[in-house]
């Protein structure tokens, strides 16, 4: 890390602000395994040809959801990218929602059967559709917070990203014009070390996607993304500040990913097995149960019982989404313009 | 009344349109000074924080619009030269034009990029380039190319209140060059309606921009050898009015298509299509394009330049022929 | 001899010009373990240093390619999806296409640029796109779309063996999907020729990619039907073989165009431009486009992909209602 | 400057390799010279209807000179931009070529009146055919460098852009390349305040240019652009440094552009007059002349003279390429493929 990135302030009283409630800790973990529980599923649905295509945050959970809940939900705007089920599970979606969109169903509110599944968007929920080319969201980010700005609206745009990601040039140009006008944007990179199969190193010079930050003057963050406390406590300030006024924050969260990129991909091709190995041990849903039984913050019968009551509502939401329509031929028609005037 | 050039049409336009709607801000570079062609001149001190000059990075201009206007601002983004856009061809081709379509309507966006384009000022092959065919072929994009400063007017102010990305192609010889009486003077505030501007029973011709005017110059010559054309302003590239298109070619039977970008995959093939299709049986002559040669745009010594150009001469020559097919 | 898939040609020609020139290499993403249709298998570890991983940054892998073969080596680049060529279209079209012209040849670039594209694999709006028509409009790049494993492998030599930068399509569909005994095969191996596949009387049927395959299924139900068409593969994109197409639409003055990219601004508008403007006296009717519809391409659900896309049962009954006009 | 940022060693011994001798000096002036007269002339065949279109480095005549000459003329590589007359003479372009080019003419080796003055291009001299499209030419250059990484070619790739276009996701990606390769190419950025009329401020949101290299892990320096002798010194290693394979380097230069943007810009509307008044007196190669002349270096007379040789030279060149021939309407066709195999 260079001089110029700092980590966000860690007094004590700092974190008092931060602290995560019971309920939020409970909701933490709930929506941690509710993503997997969800992507288990749809992996399976994947094997069984029911789903053609799935593409996952398994391992991302911690960062996702830590980063998400900072998020004011409702309010501040998300473009997220495709393995953050997690930030849009904590920003609403529900599991009956992700199974459509994981069988492309005409009734999947992110595009109707439309796109890949895990393209998110919602106008209601204030995610911004996107689209498989990486990177293009920042900027749009950039732009929600600069209408934003001009409008005196305290919102705060987040935009997610892979770390492979940012070696196109619009991560570059998006930092560049967030910094300049100081707008309130969450940078927020999930550095899972691979882009498919590339390691890091073929991506970038640098050790840390954070080093990056000095190229704009902004501020940074390197936070374990294994650790869902820690990301929440690194994001929400964060995104006080920029909601304050001081101008963007690029936090990178260390992260790992399960498994192969894609429902495409087999990643035993280019990933050692003991890298695979090493990491089983930390997975972020099991290090997260781990620490708050440690810490005595819920006698494990609860969290049992969030667990059988997020497997339930996993098995649910998948049955109940295969049976529901297809989209027909002619859904594909419509919409290319929106039409009426703009209001 | 005075007359008032296309620059004149443009620029006191976007005074009206910051003037009307709090949300209406200007985004592309040099604007603050007033822009290189001055289109801005004296509208970033008009309005304070609503005309910024962005960095020299055409992507993001893009894609802030497109993020801005998502958002609920009227952005309209300058990219200085049309020749400069194409940086931004992911972020218009991926993103802007699907962004209606991939939501259902749930998400749209009511943006305009304005751009200069066109050759016949010496510059070269970055500063004359007609990038309309690109764009005419992404469903979800609209694309005005109007050729007379009335229509700059009221198709400018239709581009801002279409809740759509609109492609806003200024052509950039005819800035300064082109005046018009506006007051009474037709103005088509519809997009995607092409209008017949002169009738004439012999052929009919079909241009855009520039050539628009270089085609009814060509056709008053004719008019005097007793040849009549019928012209159609196209006005919206994308998307196109088949109707007023077949209308016209049918009419005359023989059709000139005029452009000054480059001929192959030109917008010229597309009108072709459409009319060698839906209007085969009322055609009395091969349908003939005169564009660009296939060189890539667009010279810059203006004997060279000139020589790639269409313009009257050659319009005319080219419809004489296919008067007397 | 056995048959080679679509994917084993283009895999063993990328063998045989590494082993055969040392200047060549290959860049772009995820190529070093052999790339995510597994065209490059096993190459890296036979070639050290000459497969690179690039980082996930489009525009610089077409703008080092620019380089590397201005410098002297023969730089194959691959775009991981045609669909994420767009961020690269400004090195393509301000930059690659034009170095020739614009030094009258004194540098050029011997440079290909490889990628899948195409439909049919549900891989929605991004891993699915036609982009030959933006490419087919630039004068100074060559496309080559081949249909058949014998001229994928004779076309990737002579696109290489080019000094012009060529972008040679490989349709992702038809990877496995399509082989073909190569040997005693017919093998286009110049850039710039299309092949008529089968002649026959009735219609002209233009394809290229999956829809070429498609194109002969539906010839052959027609022929038991008494249809006879002709069809022609076009093989090359950019520049087009003219003279064989005219030559074929003038064979039976009925001509039926079909490609999976949307219909407005497609190439099949140039090909019909062509047609209407030179063969216009042999035809006998109405020149048929059949192509994906203008929407953003493409739906992902398979029920709405399989409806976006033309295929043989589409084809036939546009030509049998071409054959009856 | 953050602390990844480094200054070239600039030990005794050091500069002592990079001394310049006389004759350097002297060709240093001339050049300088010349590219500023030049220019003059070109600006006033513009007001007289002659030259359609002027775009001059006035002011910048010594960060091109002294990074020219930093080169290895013939061998090394140049992608430079469009205000490098200064490099294009050290590079060996003659006064009548610039002139052929000013004025668009058939012989115009750049581009024999296809393009606009002052893009430049030559196969023999190596530099490479140049667009308008600012900061393209760096990617091209990271694309020489990797060819000649592979080819054990000790070349370097030299590519300069103006402070402006370091905004674009191309500079992003180039460095990023360069950085990942440990590619032999020099940055060299010629920061003169605008981008036409966006002052730096606008463009970026760090002081420095240089400030940028940390994102790639880079050396880099900054340098007075108005002193032609330190900027030869500090190119001058770093070009060393990368043939020997160090990777690459970020120079900034800190320019001064005299003129408006270009013939078609007038700069009045946009800048302060004391602006260009307080750097009159800083004209660089005024003083250029003042420090060799107070270090006793050359006689003035010996620097009249060459004063005067340029400016014989430059009016019998711009006499003698008025008389060239133009192109004629057939000249623009050919070679839009070139013709043959690639040998
Ligand atoms: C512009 C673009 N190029 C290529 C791809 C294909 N692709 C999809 S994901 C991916 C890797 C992304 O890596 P990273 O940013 O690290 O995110 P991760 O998948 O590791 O979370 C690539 C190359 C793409 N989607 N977009
Ligand atoms: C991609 C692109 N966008 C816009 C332009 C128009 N333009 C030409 S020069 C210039 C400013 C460049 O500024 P800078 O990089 O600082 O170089 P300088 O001219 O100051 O030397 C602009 C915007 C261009 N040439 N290329
Ligand atoms: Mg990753
Ligand atoms: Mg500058």
């Amino acid at each position: 890390m260079t001089a110029s990135q700092t980590r966000v302030p860690r007094s004590s009283e700092m974190l008092d602000d931060y602290l995560l409630s019971e309920e939020q800790l409970e909701a933490m973990y709930r929506y941690m395994l509710l993503s997997r529980r969800l992507e288990e599923r749809m992996m399976t649905l994947n094997r069984q040809g029911r789903a053609d295509f799935v593409i996952a945050g398994a391992g991302q959970e911690a960062a996702q959801v830590g980063a998400g809940m900072a998020l004011k939900a409702g309010t501040d705007y998300a473009a997220p990218y495709y393995r953050d089920l997690g930030v849009m599970l904590v920003l609403g979606m529900t599991a009956r929602e992700a199974m459509l969109n994981a069988l492309g169903k005409l009734d999947d509110p992110n595009s109707f059967g439309r796109q890949m599944p895990s393209h998110w968007g919602s106008a209601k929920r204030r995610v911004l559709t996107q689209s498989s080319v990486v990177a293009t969201q920042l900027v749009h980010a950039v732009g929600v917070a600069l209408g934003a700005k001009m409008r005196n609206d305290p919102i705060v745009a987040f935009a997610s990203c892979g770390e492979g990601s940012t070696s196109r040039g619009d991560f570059h140009e998006a930092l560049n014009f967030a910094a300049i006008h100081k707008l309130p944007v969450i940078f927020f990179v999930e550095n899972n070390g691979y882009a498919i199969s590339e390691r890091t190193e073929k991506e970038m010079p640098v050790p840390h996607v954070a080093d990056r930050a000095s190229a704009y003057g902004i501020q940074s963050a390197v936070v374990d993304g294994l650790d869902a406390i820690a990301v929440y406590q690194t994001v929400r300030p964060a995104v006080d500040q920029a909601r304050r006024g001081a101008g963007p924050f690029l936090i990178e969260a260390k992260c790992f990913r399960m498994w192969a990129h894609s429902s495409d991909d087999d990643h035993r091709r280019y990933r050692p097995r003991e890298e695979l190995e090493n990491w089983a041990s930390r997975d972020p849903i099991a290090l997260f149960r781990q620490r708050v039984e440690e810490d005595c913050l819920f006698p494990p019968e609860d969290l049992d019982a969030i667990e059988s009551g997020v497997e339930v509502e996993v098995r649910a939401a998948a049955k109940w989404a295969l049976d529901q329509p297809d989209p027909s031929p002619d859904d594909m028609f419509g919409f290319v313009y929106k039409e009426g005037d703009d209001g | 009344m005075a007359e008032v050039s296309v620059l004149e049409a443009v620029h006191e336009t976007l005074d009206e349109v910051l003037a009307a709607d709090e949300r209406v801000f200007l985004l592309g570079e040099d604007l603050e000074a007033g822009g290189v062609f001055r289109a801005t001149d004296g509208l970033s001190a008009k309005y304070p924080g609503r005309v910024l000059d962005a960095p020299l990075a055409e992507s993001s201009i893009i894609g802030i619009t497109i993020g801005a206007a998502h958002y609920g601002q009227r952005p309209i983004a300058e990219i200085q030269f049309a020749d400069f856009i194409h940086a931004g061809f992911d972020q218009l081709c991926s993103e802007a034009s699907r962004w209606s379509w991939r939501t259902r309507g749930e998400q749209y966006l009511p943006m305009v990029v304005r751009t200069p384009w066109g050759g016949g000022v010496h510059g070269g092959q970055h500063h004359s380039q007609s990038i309309e065919a690109y764009y005419a072929h992404m469903p979800g994009i609209k694309v005005v190319a109007p050729s007379f400063p009335a229509d700059y007017r009221s198709l400018l102010k239709a581009a801002l209140a279409d809740p759509n990305p609109v492609l806003f192609l200024e052509h950039k010889r005819t800035y300064r060059l082109i005046r018009q009486e506006v007051e009474g003077a037709p103005a088509e505030d519809r997009i995607g309606k092409s209008r017949i501007t002169r009738r004439g029973d012999d052929l009919t011709v079909f241009a855009y921009g520039l050539m628009l005017h270089e085609s009814l110059a060509a056709a008053e010559e004719l008019a005097g050898e007793g040849i009549e054309c019928t012209v159609v302003d196209l006005l919206t590239l994308n998307p196109l009015d088949q109707d007023t298109i077949l209308e016209a070619a049918r009419a005359t039977g023989k059709v000139l298509i005029v452009h000054e970008d480059t001929l192959t995959g030109g917008l010229g093939g597309e009108l072709a299509g459409i009319i060698a299709e839906h209007a085969f049986e009322d055609l009395d002559a091969p349908i003939r394009r005169l564009a660009g040669p296939d060189i890539p745009p667009m010279p810059f010594h203006e004997v060279m330049e000139s020589a790639f150009m269409p313009d009257r001469t050659k319009i005319a020559a080219a419809a004489r022929d296919l008067a007397a097919y």
